[in-house]
C-alpha cells in the first residue's frame, strides 16, 4: 500500500518539533547554543522536508483523491462520541503545511544570528519548536477537536514567546493579553464546536469519527438549519485568533516579543489559523449567507480600519502589525465573498512578504541596538543594503505592485469581491482603498527607515551594520519567494492557469456539493460562471495604479514634502490625528467597559459585599453568632438563686398540670 | 392482690444477693474506717472496688431467680442485672478518681467510699422497684447520699453551696413525687405496680386524680434527669460538686433516674400517653435546646459538660417520647409499635451506657487536672496545650467530647443513631430533625475544647494532672468508646433483649 | 357536715399549697426546710386519707417512711446549712451566690 | 496472597488506619514516622493497583464486594464495593497519598508522627467512604473524614486555623445532619441500609423532594456548591499544605461522589425537580468562583475560589444527567484533583521559602527559580483547561455534555454561560502567574530563593506526567467508568436499575397500577 507509507510519515510532520521541543526544553541551559539551534532548525528541517514528501505524494494522487490520513487510535471515546487521535493531509493543508514549515524554517534560521547572544536562547528554540507542532496540529488535525488542540496550542505558544522577555511587566502583559483575548475567541469557537456535536451525533453512524472533517462535511446538510449560528460562533473564534475587529486588540501588542516571532507567530503562520478554520469548514460557511456576509463585513472593515491605524504609528513594528491586521482583513473578505482559494492563496503569499517585512525590520531593530522608534531611524539604505533591497521587495509585494506575489492574491481578492454575488461594489470600493492606504503607509515606513539622514545617537549610530548571514540569507529567500510565489496564482484572463485555486478546488468544491445538497444557497463562487475579462483587466489595472500612486505619494509626502505630513497631523485640530495614533481609543474603551468594571464589581461587590458580607458575615457567622446570643441570654435564667430556680420549677409544675386538667 | 403473702425469702436469696452485698459491703466500709486507723486510707478504695465486683460476679455466677421478690416490692431480671453491671462499673471508676484526687492531695474523705455504696444501693433498689413504696426508698437513699457526697467536702464552700442546692431543690421535688405518688395511690388502691396496672385496664382512670398524680410524679424524676425547667440545679450542683462526684452523678444517677422513668411511663402509658404527649414532647425540645445553647456560652468546663447532660437528658427524653407516642401507644399497629417501642426502649439504655462511658472519660480526665491552688480544673482556656503536655490524656478527653458531640467512630454517634433511628420509626420526624440540630450545634462548644488542648500553646497557668492510674483508666474508658462506637451491635442485641423484659 | 377524703384531701392540698409558695417566697433556709417539711406533711395526710379510703395499710407503710426519709434530709439539710452558716454567717439562701453563670 | 485479594477493599481501606494506629503508638521518632508513612501510603498505593488491573471495565456493577453483617441483623452490613467511579477516585486518593506525605518532608517539623498519623487516618475514611455500599457505613467514613482534617487545619494551621478549622468542621457537619435524618427515614422504607435496596424503594414525590434536599444540602456543601462555599476558601488559606491538596484534590470530591452514588439516582424526580435551580447555582458558581478567584491578593486563596469554579463545572455535569456530562463531571474530578493538588503543592513550595502568599509580594520569581516557574506555568495550563492536558477533556465532555442534554431547562443558556467560566479561568490564572513569575525581581526577598529540590520535583513530576498523559490517553479514565456511568444514571431515565447481587443485572419490576412509582419526568424545554 502506497498511501500507507504516506500515512505514518504524517505523524512525524507533528511529532518531530515536539520531541525537539521536549529535548530542548528539558535540557534548556545544559545544552550549548549550537546543538539547541541545530536540534530545532533540524526539527523543523525534517519536518518541512517530510511535508514536501507527503505533499509530493498528494499531487501525484488524483485530483479528487488527494488526501491521506494517519490515525494514532481513539484520543476520546465514550459512548457514540468517538474523537480520533489523527492527522490528515489533503490540498489544504497541504499547502498550509508547506508554507508553516517552509516560512518556519526560514525564521528558525534567521533566529540563529537574530537571537544569539541572548540568554533565553534554548528556551526560545524550545518554545519557537512547540509552536510549530501546534501549528501542525491545527493544520494536520483529523477533526475539529485536533484543530482546537492546535489551536489553543499556538495561543499558548504565542504566549510564551511574547512574554519571553518577561522582565519586563509589559511583555508579560501582552503576553497575557493574546491568550485572553484568544479565549474569548475560543469561547465561540468551542460553542460553535459543540454546537456542530450536538446536531451531529444523533446521526451519526457507528464508528464515524464525531467531529471529522470528514464527517462534517459529509454530513453538513444536517447541520444547514443552524448553519448561521454555527458560522458565527465558529467566526468568533477566527477573530480573535486572526485579529479582527473586535477582537485584533491584541496582535499589536504582541509586538513586545522577539522580531522573528512578529514573523513567523504574528505574521505568517499563526493569525492566518482564522482563515484556515474558515476555510477548513467552507462547506459549513457556504450554507448561511449571513455568516458569508458577516465575515465579509468583518474583514473588510478590519482592512480599511487596520490600514488608518498604521497611517500614524511610528514603531517600525506596530504598523507592519496593523499592515498584518489589515492584510487579514483581505483574507477574511476573500473567504467571505466565497472566495476560499484565494484567501488561501493570499495567506501563502502574504507568509511570504510580511515574513520578510519583519525579519526585514528585525534586521533593522538588530543594527539599531533594539530601537524600534522609526522617528529615530533613517538612511540605513546605505548601512544595510541587502536588509533595504529585501524590504524594499517586501513592500511591493504588499503594495500589490505586479509582478510582485501580492499583485496576485490581492488583486484576486477584489475581483472576487466586485464581481461575486456575495460581494459588490461598496466592498470592492473599500477594499480598494485599503490597498491605496497600505501602499502609502508602507512608502512612510520605508522612507522613515532607509532613506534621508540617520536621526539616531551617535553611540546607536557607530553600532548600525549589516546582519549575519544567518539572517540574511533568510531574507533573500523569502524575497524571492515574494517576488515569484504569486505566479503560481497566475490568472486566467492574464493567461496564466490559477494553478493554485485548482489545487485547492477539490477541498472547496465539494463544499458547494453540500451546499447544493443542503439546498440553502447558491454557492457563491461557483456562481460566477461568466468570466468578465474586460472588467477583470480593468480592476487589475486600477489596483496597481492605485498602488503606484500610493507608493509615490508616501514617497513624495515623507520624502519631498514633509510640510504636509505635519499639516495633515493638524487637520481638524488633530484630532483625527490623535485618534488614529491612539488606536481608537479601542483599547481605553475595553479597559473602561468590561476590565476595570469588571475588576471593581469582582472585588468589591463579590468577594468584599457577597462573598464576605453577605454570606459569610451575614448568613454564615450571622447564624452562628444568633445561636451565641441566645445561649448567653438563656444563661441569664441561671442566677445562682434557688429561690428563683424553686420558682422556675413550680411555673413548670403549673404549666404542666394546667395543661392536664384543660385538656383532659 | 391486698392478702398478705409471706415471702419465701429462701428462695430469693441468690436474687437479693446483689443488694446486700452492697448494703452490708457499705456498713462495713465504715466500720473498717472507724476501727482502722491509719493515715493513708486507699485500703478502703479497694475495698469499695471489691464489693462492687462481688455485686458483678455474684450476678454473672449466681442463681437467676427473676421475677418478684420480697413479695412484690421489688423486681429483678436481666434489666435490672444491667443496670447493677453499670452501676457497679461507675462506681468502681469513680472510686478510682476519687482515690486517685485523694492521694495526689493526701487529704482523704473515709465518707465517700460508703456514702458511694449507699448512693448505688439505692440506684439499684430504684431500679429494681416494683412499688411505689421502693421507688421512694431507693430514690431517697441514693439522694441522700448523694447530698453528702456533693456538699460534704469540708472547708469548701463551693461544694456546701452546692449540696445545700441540691438537697433544697431535692427535697422540693420529692414532695411533688410524692404527692403524685399519693394520689395514684388513691386512684389504685395499693402502691404496688401490679395494682396500678390492674387498676388501670380495669376502672376508668379519672384524668384529675391519675392524671395528676403522674404528671407529679413525672416532674419528680424530671427533677433527677434534668429535664427543662427542672434542671436549674444541675449546672451549679455539677459545678460545686467535687469532680469525680460530678462524674458519678452525670453517669450514675441519671441511668437510674431513667430507667425508673422508662419504667414509669410504660406503666402509665396505655390510658396517659394521650395526655402527657405533647407536654413531654415540649420539654423534651426544650430539654435539648436549653441545654446545648447555654452550654455554648461556657467557659468552665464543668458546668458546660453540665449543661450538655441537660442536652444529654432531652436526646434521651426523645427516645422516652419514642417509646410513649401514639404511634406505638395502644394504636391499632401493634405488632410494628412494639418494635418502634423496643427499639426506643433499647436505644434509650445503649445510650446510657454509652453516655456513661464517654462522660466517666471526660470527668476522669477532668478530675486529675490541677494547678497549683488544688481548685478545681474548670477553667476551658487554661487546658491550653494539654495534647503536648499530656497526650495520653487530651486524647482522652478529646475522644469522650468527640463522642458527646455524635462524631462516628465513637459510641456517642451510634448511640445517637439508634435512638434518632428509633425517632425516625415511630415517624417523629420533626423530632429527629430538632434532634439533629441540637447535635450539631453541640459540636461547637465540644470543639472548642479540643481547640484548646490541641491547637493552642500551652502557658505557664495550664492545668496538669498526674495521676496516671486516673488517666490510664480514661484512656481504657475511651477504648471502650471507640469499641462500643464501631462494635456496637452485640451490646445493643443484649439491651433489646434486656427491654424486652420490662415491657409488660 | 359528714368529712369525706375529699376533705381530707382539700386540706392536704392546701398544706401542700402553703408549703410550696412558703419555699418559694422566703429566703431564709431554715424556712425553706421547714416548708419541705410540710409537704411531706401534706403528702402524709393524703396517704393516711387514702389509706383509710382503701382500707389497706400501704398507705400507712408510707407514711411512716416519709417521717423517716424527712427527717434524714432534714438532718443532712441542717448539717450542711452549718458548714455553710460557718463560712458565711448566714442562711440566707439568697447569698448563696458561689455558684451561678 | 489470597487472603489480601479476597479481602482487598478492607486491605486498601484500612492498610492506611493500622498504619495510623502504629503512628500514634509505636512510631514516635519524627524521622521514623516520616519513612513509616511514606512506605505505608506507597503499600496501599501499591495495594490499589491490584484494583485498577483487575477491574472489569465492561461491568458497571460493584466488584470485589465484601459483605459482613454489622448492625441490626444484618440489615446494615459492612457492605464494601467498588464500580469505576469509585476505582478512578480511590486511585486518585492513592495515588496522591505518598506524594502529600513526600511535600510535607520539610514543611511539617512540629508533632510529625500525629501529622503523618491523621494523613493516613484520613487516606483511609476517605477510602472507606468511596467503597461503602451501606449507607451507615459511608456516613460513618464520611463523618470520621472530618476529624483528621480538623486536626490538620487546626493544628498545623496557619493564623486563623482555628476558625478555620471549626468553619470547616460545622459547616459539613451541618448538612450531613439532616442527610442523616433521610438516610434513617429511607432506612425504614428499605428496610435495610443497603444501598440497592435504597435504589427499589418505591418514594412519594414528595418525599422524594424532601429527601433530596437533605441528602444535596450535605453534598452541596463538601462541593462547595455556591452559595455554600465560604468555608473553602478559609481551610484552604489556612491549613498547611498537604492539607490543602488533600483537601481540594480528595475531600471536595466526596461531595460530588455523594451526588451521584446517592442523591441522584435515589431520588429522580427531586433530581427533575431541582435540577434546574441547581445548574444555575452551578453556573453562579463557576463565574462567580472566577470572578471573585481573579481578585484574589492571596495565591491559596485564589487557588480555592478557582475551586469553586471548577467544581461548578462537575455539578453541572452531573445534572446535564448525559452519560457524557457525568462522565465529564468524573473526568474533571481527576483533572482538577492533580492540578489542583499541584498547584497547592508549588503554592507550598513558595510559602516553605518565603512564608507569605500575597502576590504583591512575588514578581520576577522565573529569574530565580526557573524549573518551578516551568512547573507552575505547566500546571497552571492545566487548570485553565489546555487541550492536550487533562482538563481540557473533562471540560470539555462536561459542555458538551451539557449543551446537547435534552432533560436540563435551558441546556444551551447554562452552557454558554459555563463556557464564559473558561475565559474568566484564563483571566485569572494567567494574572496572577504573570504577577508572581514575570516582570523584575523587584523584593529583595526573593533574591537567592533556591529552586526545586530533587525531593519537591519528585513529589510534582508524577502528578505533571499523568496531566499530559490523561489529556492525550483520556480512555485510561474514561473506558473504566464508562459502564457505571450508565449503571448510575439508569434510574433517572427508568432503565434497569442494580441489584445486590453482584454481576447480576435485574429489571426493575412493573410499577403496579396506583402505586406511587418514581418515573424520571422529563421536563418540558420551553418550546414544548
Amino acid at each position: 500500500m502506497e498511501s500507507h507509507a504516506t500515512e505514518s510519515l504524517l505523524r512525524w510532520i507533528v511529532l518531530v518539533p515536539l520531541l525537539a521541543a521536549a529535548v530542548g526544553g528539558l535540557l534548556n541551559r545544559r545544552l550549548p547554543k549550537q546543538v539547541a539551534g541545530l536540534l530545532a532548525c533540524g526539527a523543523v528541517g525534517v519536518s518541512f522536508a517530510l511535508s514536501v514528501t507527503v505533499f509530493l505524494r498528494l499531487t501525484r494522487m488524483p485530483a479528487a483523491e488527494r488526501f491521506v490520513s494517519d490515525t494514532m487510535g481513539t484520543w476520546i471515546g465514550f459512548g457514540n462520541l468517538q474523537i480520533d487521535l489523527g492527522f490528515t493531509m489533503d490540498p489544504l493543508s497541504g499547502v498550509m503545511a508547506l508554507v508553516v514549515t517552509g516560512v518556519g524554517f526560514l525564521i528558525h534560521i534567521y533566529s540563529l544570528g537574530y537571537m544569539a547572544h541572548d540568554e533565553g536562547f534554548g528556551r526560545f528554540f524550545a518554545y519557537m519548536n512547540l509552536f510549530i507542532f501546534a501549528m501542525m496540529t491545527l493544520v494536520l488535525g483529523e477533526n475539529m477537536l485536533m484543530l482546537f488542540v492546535g489551536w489553543e496550542g499556538v495561543g499558548l505558544c504565542s504566549y510564551l514567546l511574547i512574554a519571553f522577555w518577561f522582565n519586563d511587566e509589559a511583555n508579560a502583559a501582552a503576553g497575557k493579553k493574546a491568550f485572553i483575548v484568544n479565549r474569548i475567541g475560543d469561547f465561540g469557537f468551542l460553542l460553535g464546536i459543540f454546537l456542530i456535536g450536538t446536531t451531529l451525533l444523533p446521526h451519526l453512524a457507528e464508528g464515524e469519527g464525531l467531529f471529522s472533517f470528514r464527517t462534517l462535511q459529509h454530513h453538513a446538510g444536517i447541520m444547514a438549519p443552524v448553519a448561521t449560528a454555527i458560522c458565527l460562533l465558529l467566526f468568533l473564534g477566527a477573530t480573535g485568533k486572526s485579529a479582527q475587529i473586535p477582537l485584533y486588540i491584541w496582535l499589536p501588542d504582541a509586538m513586545a516579543g522577539p522580531t522573528p516571532v512578529s514573523a513567523l507567530i504574528h505574521a505568517a503562520t499563526m493569525v492566518t489559523a482564522g482563515v484556515y478554520m474558515v476555510a477548513r469548514m467552507n462547506f459549513l460557511f457556504v450554507l448561511s449567507p449571513t455568516a458569508m456576509g458577516v465575515v465579509a463585513a468583518v474583514g473588510v472593515v478590519t482592512a480599511i480600519f487596520a490600514a488608518t491605524i498604521a497611517l500614524t504609528q511610528n514603531d517600525i513594528k506596530k504598523v507592519l502589525a496593523y499592515s498584518t491586521v489589515s492584510q487579514l482583513g483581505y483574507m477574511m473578505l476573500a473567504c467571505g465573498v466565497g472566495a476560499f482559494g484565494i484567501a488561501i492563496f493570499h495567506v501563502m503569499t502574504h507568509a511570504f512578504f510580511k515574513a520578510l517585512l519583519f525579519l526585514g525590520s528585525g534586521s533593522v531593530i538588530h543594527a539599531m541596538s533594539n530601537e524600534k522608534d522609526m522617528r529615530v531611524m533613517g538612511g540605513l539604505k546605505k548601512k544595510l543594503p541587502i536588509t533595504f533591497w529585501t524590504f524594499l521587495i517586501g513592500t511591493l509585494a504588499l503594495a500589490g505592485i505586479f509582478p510582485f506575489a501580492g499583485f496576485f492574491s490581492k488583486d484576486e481578492i477584489l475581483w472576487k469581491t466586485f464581481s461575486s454575488e456575495l460581494g459588490g461594489v461598496l466592498p470592492w470600493a473599500l477594499g480598494f482603498l485599503a490597498a491605496g492606504l497600505t501602499a502609502f503607509y508602507m512608502m512612510r515606513l520605508v522612507v522613515l527607515t532607509f532613506f534621508g539622514e540617520n536621526r539616531a545617537s551617535a553611540e546607536v549610530k557607530s553600532h548600525i551594520h549589516e546582519s549575519p548571514a544567518t539572517m540574511t540569507m533568510p531574507l533573500v529567500i523569502l524575497a524571492v519567494l515574494s517576488l515569484v510565489g504569486g505566479w503560481i496564482g497566475w490568472p486566467h484572463f492574464m493567461g496564466g492557469g490559477a494553478w493554485f485555486e485548482q489545487w485547492l478546488a477539490p477541498v472547496f468544491s465539494s463544499g458547494h456539493g453540500a451546499a447544493a445538497h443542503g439546498a440553502a444557497v447558491h454557492g457563491a463562487a461557483a456562481g460566477e460562471a461568466v468570466h468578465d475579462t474586460m472588467m477583470e483587466w480593468i480592476l487589475a489595472g486600477a489596483s496597481l495604479a492605485w498602488g503606484l500612486i500610493g507608493l509615490g505619494v508616501g514617497y513624495f509626502v515623507y520624502m519631498k514634502k514633509i510640510s504636509i505630513a505635519t499639516s495633515l497631523r493638524n487637520l481638524g485640530g488633530g484630532v483625527p490625528y490623535k485618534i488614529l495614533l491612539n488606536k481608537y481609543y479601542v483599547d481605553e474603551a475595553y479597559e473602561g467597559t468590561f476590565i476595570r468594571p469588571g475588576y471593581l464589581l469582582s472585588k468589591n461587590v463579590l468577594w468584599k459585599i457577597v462573598d464576605a458580607g453577605l454570606i459569610d458575615g451575614l448568613l454564615v457567622n450571622g447564624s452562628a453568632l444568633v445561636v451565641a446570643i441566645t445561649g448567653s441570654v438563656l444563661r441569664l435564667f441561671q442566677n445562682g438563686m434557688v429561690r428563683f430556680y424553686a420558682w422556675s420549677f413550680t411555673i413548670g409544675v403549673t404549666v404542666f398540670v394546667l395543661y392536664l386538667s384543660f385538656s383532659g | 392482690m391486698n392478702e398478705l403473702i409471706v415471702p419465701n425469702l429462701s428462695s430469693q436469696w441468690g436474687a437479693l444477693l446483689p443488694y446486700l452485698i452492697v448494703a452490708v459491703g457499705g456498713l462495713l466500709v465504715m466500720v473498717v474506717d472507724s476501727f482502722v486507723r491509719t493515715l493513708k486510707k486507699d485500703h478502703l478504695s479497694y475495698l469499695t472496688m471489691f464489693i462492687l465486683i462481688c455485686v458483678v460476679i455474684v450476678q454473672i455466677v449466681g442463681r437467676r431467680t427473676d421475677g418478684d421478690l420480697l413479695g412484690g416490692m421489688m423486681i429483678t431480671g436481666d434489666f435490672t442485672r444491667f443496670f447493677n453491671y453499670l452501676f457497679a462499673g461507675i462506681g468502681v471508676m469513680t472510686t478510682i478518681f476519687a482515690t486517685g484526687l485523694y492521694d495526689r492531695e493526701g487529704r482523704y474523705r473515709p465518707e465517700f467510699y460508703p456514702l458511694l455504696l449507699f448512693s448505688i444501693l439505692g440506684m439499684m433498689i430504684l431500679v429494681a422497684a416494683n412499688d411505689l413504696l421502693t421507688i421512694f426508698l431507693g430514690l431517697e437513699t441514693m439522694s441522700l447520699a448523694t447530698y453528702i457526697l456533693v456538699g460534704g467536702v469540708r472547708g469548701n464552700i463551693r461544694s456546701s453551696e452546692a449540696g445545700f442546692k441540691y438537697l433544697i431543690l431535692g427535697g422540693f421535688s420529692s414532695a411533688f413525687l410524692l404527692m403524685g405518688m399519693a394520689l395514684i395511690y388513691g386512684f389504685a388502691g395499693g402502691t404496688g405496680f401490679a395494682d396500678i396496672a390492674h387498676a388501670m385496664k380495669t376502672q376508668n382512670p379519672d384524668v384529675l386524680i391519675v392524671g395528676l398524680g403522674s404528671a407529679l410524679m413525672l416532674v419528680g424524676f424530671g427533677f433527677k434527669v434534668a429535664m427543662v425547667p427542672f434542671h436549674m440545679w444541675t449546672p451549679d450542683v455539677y459545678d460545686g460538686a467535687p469532680t469525680y462526684v460530678t462524674g458519678f452523678m452525670a453517669t450514675a444517677i441519671k441511668a437510674a433516674a431513667f430507667a425508673i422513668l422508662v419504667r414509669f411511663v410504660i406503666l402509665m402509658q396505655p390510658q396517659l400517653a394521650f395526655a402527657w404527649y405533647p407536654v413531654l414532647v415540649a420539654l423534651t425540645i426544650l430539654t435539648m435546646s436549653f441545654g446545648n445553647l447555654v452550654a455554648l456560652a461556657q467557659s468552665n468546663i464543668k458546668r458546660m459538660l453540665a449543661w450538655s447532660s441537660v442536652a444529654h437528658a432531652g436526646y434521651l427524653l426523645l427516645g422516652v417520647v419514642t417509646l410513649i407516642s401514639p404511634s406505638v401507644g395502644g394504636s391499632d399497629m401493634m405488632m410494628r409499635s412494639q418494635e418502634i417501642g423496643e427499639s426506643a426502649g433499647a436505644a434509650i439504655l445503649f445510650y446510657l451506657v454509652g453516655y456513661a462511658l464517654m462522660n466517666l472519660a471526660a470527668f476522669g480526665i477532668i478530675n486529675v487536672m490541677n494547678h497549683k491552688s488544688g481548685e478545681d480544673a474548670v477553667d476551658i482556656n487554661r487546658y491550653a496545650g494539654l495534647s503536648r503536655r499530656q497526650p495520653l490524656a487530651a486524647a482522652t478527653l478529646g475522644i469522650a467530647l468527640l463522642s458527646l458531640a455524635g462524631i462516628p467512630p465513637f459510641v456517642g454517634f451510634m448511640a445517637k443513631f439508634y435512638l434518632f433511628s428509633a425517632v425516625v420509626r415511630a415517624g417523629l420526624i420533626p423530632l429527629a430533625v430538632i434532634g439533629v440540630i441540637n447535635s450539631l450545634i453541640s459540636v461547637y462548644y465540644y470543639l472548642r475544647v479540643l481547640v484548646v488542648m490541641y491547637m493552642k500553646e500551652p502557658e505557664d497557668t495550664s492545668y496538669h494532672g498526674t495521676e496516671l492510674v486516673s488517666v490510664v483508666t480514661s484512656g481504657v474508658l475511651a477504648l471502650l468508646v471507640i469499641w462500643l462506637g464501631v462494635m456496637p451491635d452485640a451490646f445493643h442485641r443484649a439491651a433489646l433483649v434486656i427491654f424486652r423484659q420490662i415491657h409488660f | 357536715m359528714e368529712i369525706t377524703l375529699t376533705h381530707y384531701l382539700l386540706l392536704a392540698m392546701t398544706v401542700f399549697l402553703t408549703g410550696m409558695v412558703g419555699f418559694v417566697v422566703r429566703r431564709n433556709a431554715i424556712v425553706m426546710l421547714m416548708c419541705v417539711e410540710l409537704m411531706l406533711s401534706s403528702v402524709n395526710i393524703v396517704f393516711a386519707a387514702y389509706s383509710r379510703f382503701h382500707a389497706n395499710a400501704d398507705g400507712h407503710v408510707f407514711v411512716l417512711m416519709n417521717f423517716a426519709v424527712a427527717a434524714a434530709e432534714a438532718a443532712i439539710g441542717l448539717a450542711i446549712l452549718v458548714e455553710i452558716f460557718r463560712r458565711r454567717r448566714t442562711v440566707n439562701v439568697d447569698d448563696l451566690k458561689a455558684l451561678m453563670e | 496472597m489470597s487472603l489480601i485479594t479476597d479481602h482487598i477493599l478492607t486491605w486498601v481501606t484500612f492498610l492506611p488506619l493500622l498504619g495510623s494506629v502504629l503512628l500514634w503508638t509505636i512510631v514516635r521518632r519524627d524521622s521514623h514516622a516520616r519513612i513509616f508513612a511514606l512506605v505505608v501510603a506507597l503499600a496501599d498505593f501499591v495495594l490499589s493497583l491490584h484494583l485498577w488491573f483487575h477491574f472489569d471495565s465492561s461491568r458497571g456493577d460493584d466488584q470485589f464486594v465484601e459483605k459482613v453483617a454489622w448492625l441490626f441483623n444484618g440489615q446494615i452490613s459492612y457492605h464494601m464495593g467498588m464500580d469505576g467511579i469509585s476505582l478512578v477516585l480511590v486511585m486518585l486518593t492513592t495515588f496522591l497519598g505518598p506524594l502529600v506525605i513526600l511535600s510535607t518532608w520539610k514543611a511539617i517539623t512540629d508533632r510529625v508522627p500525629e501529622f503523618m498519623a491523621f494523613l493516613l487516618f484520613l487516606q483511609a475514611a476517605m477510602l472507606g467512604t468511596f467503597f461503602a455500599r451501606d449507607m451507615l457505613l459511608f456516613y460513618v467514613f464520611w463523618e470520621v473524614m472530618l476529624i483528621p482534617m480538623y486536626f490538620i487545619i487546626g493544628m498545623w494551621g496557619g493564623q486563623r486555623r482555628i476558625y478555620a478549622a471549626v468553619k470547616f468542621f460545622i459547616f459539613t457537619m451541618v448538612g450531613s445532619v439532616f442527610m442523616l435524618v433521610g438516610i434513617l427515614y429511607l432506612y425504614f422504607q428499605a428496610g435495610s441500609m443497603n444501598l440497592f435496596d435504597f435504589l427499589e424503594v418505591a418514594l412519594g414525590h414528595e418525599a422524594q423532594l424532601w429527601l433530596f434536599a437533605a441528602f444535596f444540602l450535605a453534598f452541596a456543601i463538601k462541593v462547595p456548591v455556591f452559595p455554600l462555599h465560604t468555608w473553602l476558601p478559609d481551610a484552604h488559606v489556612e491549613a498547611p499544605t498537604a492539607g490543602s491538596v488533600v483537601l481540594a484534590a480528595v475531600l471536595l470530591k466526596m461531595g460530588i461522589y455523594g451526588m451521584l452514588r446517592f442523591a441522584m439516582p435515589l431520588f429522580p424526580d427531586g433530581v427533575a425537580f431541582f435540577a434546574p435551580a441547581i445548574s444555575i447555582l452551578a453556573v453562579i458558581g463557576i463565574i462567580y468562583g472566577a470572578l471573585v478567584a481573579m481578585v484574589q491578593p492571596d495565591v491559596k486563596k485564589l487557588v480555592a475560589y478557582s475551586s469553586v469554579s471548577h467544581l461548578g463545572f462537575v455539578v453541572l455535569g452531573l445534572f446535564s444527567l448525559t452519560p457524557l456530562g457525568v462522565a465529564g463531571g468524573i473526568f474533571t474530578m481527576i483533572a482538577h484533583g492533580l492540578s489542583t493538588g499541584a498547584l497547592f503543592l508549588l503554592v507550598g513550595v513558595i510559602y516553605e521559602r518565603r512564608h507569605t502568599r500575597q502576590i504583591s509580594e512575588f514578581g520576577g520569581l522565573a529569574h530565580e527559580m526557573p524549573v518551578f516557574a516551568t512547573f507552575f506555568m505547566i500546571t497552571t495550563l492545566a487548570s485553565v483547561g489546555l487541550p492536550g492536558m487533562a482538563g481540557f477533556i473533562g471540560e470539555f465532555m462536561i459542555l458538551f455534555g451539557t449543551f446537547g442534554s435534552e432533560t436540563l431547562a435551558h441546556a444551551k443558556l447554562m452552557t454558554i454561560l459555563a463556557t464564559t467560566g473558561v475565559v474568566l479561568g484564563a483571566i485569572y490564572m494567567l494574572w496572577m502567574y504573570q504577577r508572581v513569575f514575570f516582570g523584575k525581581l523587584a523584593n529583595e526577598k526573593n533574591k537567592g530563593l533556591p529552586d526545586l529540590s530533587l525531593r519537591e520535583i519528585a513529589v510534582l513530576l508524577p502528578i505533571v506526567i499523568f496531566m499530559f498523559w490523561l489529556g492525550v490517553r483520556p480512555g485510561l479514565i474514561l473506558d473504566k467508568v464508562e459502564a457505571s456511568v450508565a449503571t448510575v444514571l439508569a434510574p433517572l431515565n427508568g432503565g434497569p436499575i442494580l441489584t445486590d447481587d453482584p454481576g447480576h443485572h435485574a429489571l426493575r419490576a412493573e410499577p403496579e397500577p396506583g402505586q406511587d412509582h418514581p418515573v424520571f419526568i422529563v421536563r418540558d424545554t420551553e418550546n414544548q
